[in-house]
């Protein structure tokens, strides 16, 4: 029954295909596109720009390097040195465009995925190992890199990143026309979470405020084993329409377009226009999480399909066809990928387990005598083993 | 007592009112959220005026979503702000448990220290007022459980004043529990060239050496006229205003039991896992052989809150204190 | 700055006020209606219908009488008989409409406004009082008159009325084409519940789903002191857009036009065509409750300019004008209105108190020991006062 | 222990899932919803093969909001169904914990009894799986606290089995606590023709007489082995499965107790305000001659879950219920 057809509704307006067009399984003609799977650029009425090889080649060095990121950290959990990982394989244009797009001033709320998004935003690697090692829960300075702890409660960070721009505006970094000082909001989160209350109360507040955030949705069709028709019968993007701002789907796996939509959406939040909806139609490649079994809930043929779309291998055929990058240039990245294998995997194994006394830090800024004691009394109870062992 | 220049008569809502007041004007930065909380005031008045004074930068009206007012505030605290955010009534704090619980609680911890949350969640709490559903829960033990935060309730106009201040400045997340039936209730001089207390503390209101009698919030004045009647009959009761639910300051509350041996705590909300528990719990251990007879709690029963018509009889009250007093006696 | 014009966007597509429209005070062309302020019988393309003469009167008979409800209510509370009323002056033909529009076995979950919808579905005026006056949290029997409990918490009511439907659905009462079984629900909310994450998430669930359920918002332009802007910045019934389906906004002081929209509304969701969200939109004429002091926050202008939309007032306008009521039908009605006056005014004073022991009876279908102790243990309490006294 | 045909070897999750199974069998009305519970079978696999079984309609996968998974429960009970929700992990609760404690709990009373709630809410709690943040929580004490709600935990797969068909059964909501860590550790018999104890009972599971015990969930292990260490130093514990929280089955507690004169309580959840503390207040109120030392709380310590590499750390654990027996016994 819940598969019932959404028929014609004399009445209530047009049928919603006629209002959304067509579902489509490769993202509907809405789909903004820069880059074809084929490696071929073509163009858009509304979102265009040139490229320079220096930018492309960019590109593809921080996909590359990325996915890099995501394989070693696959195996690392695979070998035990994690405890779990969240791949993000196929998800690296969107995540790369999304990143590269802002400005240092901007600042980005992520999901538990964003890893080519924290690469863009100067996080080493292996801090973000610690919290999927069970070290601890975000080894990051958030202020230092403007990009904030992985949250793992689905949708709970869209809020604070329109809380955070409503700070912004309030700290007259909005609508200035500096460019070094306006500045706008990354909210990060997936098609799964569109449907928490959360993410559609952050939309309503961003849109009561006109805060500087953009709301940036990796569609990535699933939310671990939901489709996503689960979440949403017409095309994510539009769901912003309803709450009275601007929604955009843009080709998740082509990051030339997703680079300037997003670049479009930051400066429009930047100069004071408010919020907008990017919806970066892609696909998840691997599994929700390497605990994941996605054999149980999808066919390897969907998969297929998507490999054709890789959002690497079209640059890399981009960048050979029109000859802007030789032999050296891929042998060159492909060592530094090796050399940051390596160093993930020396690094991680290498990570320095937490102390059990470590527990007992940060709960409050200020601690509670009520606290203190507590940990006083573990660490008497610890102290009289290590007197009973000696 | 003489009226000093410095010296005022105020309400609760009064004393709330000009220590919010007070706040935003030390520090830029402070500012409130909540609904109604603007031209309204709040549907108590405790923001009377402030946005007719800040501006509504400072004194914002948010949209009907609790969730969203607490989460936005997270990140209005991440951007350097002090937000003190007003949930209308006690029972629509739920829609944001997630976010405090979630979020508010453990920002600093997951951040190692990074990212503290010196946010105010201010919440009228407690019956008595003849209201509908919803309105006279009493939901503060479910946040003393939760470590990251820290709990207080006031009791008093100038506990009202100070206390919201005191939290306003803490750097960690304070959820601020205000008893709604005292809003307008009594008044009490205000003189702010005294030094307060400190936030975390307890603090004896009536010497007594039979029966020591725990409380806060409403159940302050409910304990002080028992103490009263009490009296009357020749027995001392001690009260004690807790102020602090999370941390819970032990010290005068133990120096205490071990003076009378029998305790009595009281609160409005159910005694099923209420504070009385805890303190029931933490008094027995610590002074075992001090007590002549258990704690008894006297409490709102394992009900949901009824039906305003009978919710005296829900609440605790004089009689009931006394009753567990007495049984506390006989033991 | 939460002020700044939404401007243009480009890349973004047109303009708001391109898409949506001005926003505009009276409801802006969009609005369905068939009855104007001055009585005038005016026509839609899409909804349209003819109505006879005992259907208008019927519907002025509905209206007059609630509104009665609702004025000696609210004197009743003057005068300490009520703890609190919400009152619905204003939004009487929204409520008449739409609960005209039900049929027996379809079903409503309201606010605690609705005090018409409750009419229509025959429950006791006196009965509503019971949880104004402190009596208890709700008199009716539900299921008697498929018509939920007021509920309080805001919003929480639009997940239970979806969850419904979706029993519905599993019961085989949507869309077989039988006009005595197929059946649907109302969610009642309000213009500020809009806002909660549960309605939003409701709306998910509904289209997920396409489950029969009509989303009604009363927008009555306020939630307590905070005016529709706060939580929207386009017209509401759009929303409805943005998650796949359809929304429409009519004139919520036409009951023509409310009871024609709903009951298409609710013929689409019993063909098992799924959610509809309709906006009445309306104006609060009183205070948000009896505690309210609108004076505090709203201009009394815009209360003088709605007066002339008066929901009745346009009936009463066009019965006299068309002959279709004389004088005796006049005053038969305020007759019937007079005495249910009395009738509420007597019930109300004579509703007797419940007794401290029911605080204990129906926490859980099962009582527990535990809770049966402590019971026994109040009323030995209790007892002992007794003894005392006698 | 001799296997008769009746007679199987399963762990908790299959003694959960096969519950769940019989229940859907006898009753049409239930039906199960929540993330992932269809194709995937839970992320744990507790409905796996359910919906291949009962169909999409009956197994019912939610979009991700779980304020939505249990609001509409709440519709689909007042309809006349028997919802069992699955929460994915302890953590993700909360979305849902206003219409838990709002809609959920009070709804029989807030009706008279004539819209009672038949629901189970499914949560995998605790820790010591290595997890993520969120995925190690024990919120218990939160929802006993709640009156209208029942809770109950399982703490072995023969109980697994029983307790959800019971919880099902039952007209009242049920919170319905799954030890995570347990799902695929331990084996035990089933034998479906043995009448099961009731729900709502606690359950003497190891006979002693120097210290009581009391444990639920995945400390009914920890506490097992504590008493197999301590019989092995000449001690004797009586270790009791709560089983139910709310209600409390004191009978058996207070019987044990004053034999043994001595309580250790030991859970996950935090020890403020935890099931700890109603328990040593019940406990001394009801035993106050009887006990010859305060009952000890042995719990998760009053921080946020931290890092999973010292969770054993925070984790209640044989070592630390010795120690606290061994306090009991110097008292
Ligand atoms: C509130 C909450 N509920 C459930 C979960 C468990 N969970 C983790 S990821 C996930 C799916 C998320 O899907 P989506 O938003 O599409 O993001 P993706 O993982 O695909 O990037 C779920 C259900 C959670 N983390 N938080
Ligand atoms: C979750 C929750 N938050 C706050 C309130 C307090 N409150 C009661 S009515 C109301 C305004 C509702 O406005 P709207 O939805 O427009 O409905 P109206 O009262 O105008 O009919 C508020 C904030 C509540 N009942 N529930
Ligand atoms: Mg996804
Ligand atoms: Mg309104």
């Amino acid at each position: 029954m819940s598969n019932q057809p959404i028929g014609e509704t004399p009445g209530f307006g047009p049928d919603l295909v006629e209002v959304f067009g067509p579902s489509q399984r490769d993202g509907g003609p809405e789909l903004v596109q820069l880059l074809t799977p084929e490696g071929e650029r073509v163009h858009h009425p509304d979102f265009d720009r040139d490229f320079s090889a220096d930018e492309v080649r960019g590109f593809y060095r921080d996909m590359v390097l990325t996915r890099r990121i995501d394989t070693e950290s696959t195996a690392l959990q695979r070998h035990g040195e994690l405890g779990i990982w969240a791949q993000l394989l196929g998800q690296e244009a969107a995540q790369i465009g999304a990143g590269r797009a802002l400005r240092p001033q901007d600042y980005v709320f992520p999901t538990y995925r964003e890893h080519g998004v924290a690469w863009c935003r100067g996080v080493d690697p292996l801090k973000l190992l610690g919290l999927f090692r069970g070290v601890d829960h975000g080894s990051w300075d958030p202020a230092e890199h403007n990009f904030g702890l992985y949250t793992i409660v689905i949708g709970a960070q869209t809020l604070h990143a329109t809380g955070y721009a409503m700070g912004m505006q309030r700290d007259g970094v909005v609508g200035t026309g500096d460019p070094d000082r306006d500045a706008a909001v990354v909210a990060h989160f997936g098609d799964g979470a569109s449907s928490q209350g959360d993410v559609n109360e952050a939309f309503i507040f961003a849109a009561s405020y006109n805060a500087p955030v953009v709301f940036f949705c990796q569609n990535n069709q699933w939310a671990i084993s939901e489709p996503i028709e689960r979440q949403s019968r017409i095309p994510l993007y539009q769901r912003a329409l309803g709450f009275g701002f601007p929604g955009v789907r843009v080709d998740g796996n082509d990051v030339l377009a997703t680079y300037t939509v997003m670049q479009a959406a930051l400066q429009r939040a930047r100069d004071g226009q408010g919020p907008t909806f990017v919806e970066a139609y892609t696909y998840r490649m691997g599994a929700h999480t390497t605990t994941d079994d996605p054999t149980r809930y999808r066919l390897s043929d969907d998969v297929e399909h998507w490999k054709l779309k890789d959002p690497i291998a079209r640059v890399e055929v981009y960048l050979k066809r029109h000859g802007l990058a030789d032999a050296d240039f891929f042998a060159a990245i492909t060592a530094e990928a090796d050399a940051l294998g390596v160093r993930l995997r020396e690094g991680c194994k290498a990570m320095p387990d937490p102390q059990p006394m470590d527990m007992f830090e940060h709960v409050y800024a200020e601690e509670t005598d009520e606290l203190a004691a507590q940990r006083a009394g573990y660490a008497a109870y610890l102290a009289s083993f290590e007197g009973a062992h000696s | 007592m003489s009226t000093t220049l410095a010296t005022q008569r105020i309400t609760l809502a009064k004393g709330l009112n000009m220590g919010l007041r007070k706040a935003m004007e030390d520090d830029p930065k402070v500012l409130l959220m909540g609904e109604d909380v603007g031209k309204l005031g709040g549907v108590f008045r405790i923001t009377d005026g402030l946005q007719k004074d800040f501006g509504e930068d400072r004194v914002v009206d948010s949209p009907l979503a609790e969730s969203g007012i607490v989460g936005t505030a997270v990140g209005m605290a991440l951007r350097g702000y002090r937000p003190v955010v007003e949930i209308q009534f006690d029972g629509f704090v739920y829609p944001a448990y997630d976010q405090i619980v979630c979020q508010v609680a453990k920002m600093s911890y997951r951040s190692k220290g990074r990212s503290p949350m010196p946010m105010v969640i201010r919440i009228p709490f407690g019956g008595g007022i003849g209201a509908v559903e919803h309105h006279s829960e009493s939901p503060e033990a479910q946040f003393a459980h939760t470590p990251g935060l820290k709990v207080v309730a006031c009791s008093n106009p100038v506990d009202g004043y100070w206390m919201i201040q005191q939290a306003i400045a803490s750097d960690d997340p304070v959820i601020f529990l205000e008893p709604k039936r005292q809003y307008h209730a009594d008044k009490a001089d205000l003189d702010t060239s005294v030094q307060p207390a400190p936030l975390f503390t307890s603090r004896v209101v009536r010497q007594g050496s039979d029966v020591t009698v725990l409380a806060y919030g409403p159940t302050v004045k409910t304990a002080l006229k028992a103490a009263e009647a009490a009296a009357g009959e020749g027995r001392s009761l001690e009260v004690i205003d807790l102020r602090t639910l999370s941390p819970l300051d032990m010290a005068p509350v133990l120096e205490s039991v071990r003076r009378t041996g029998r305790v009595v705590v009281t609160h409005e909300a159910h005694v099923n896992l209420g504070m009385g528990a805890e303190l029931a719990a933490r008094i027995t251990e610590h002074c075992f052989y001090a007590l002549e007879a258990p704690v008894l709690r006297v409490g709102g029963f394992d009900t949901p809150y009824p039906a305003s018509r009978i919710e005296e009889d829900f609440l605790p009250d004089l009689d009931r204190v006394l009753d567990a007093v007495d049984r506390s006696m006989g033991f």
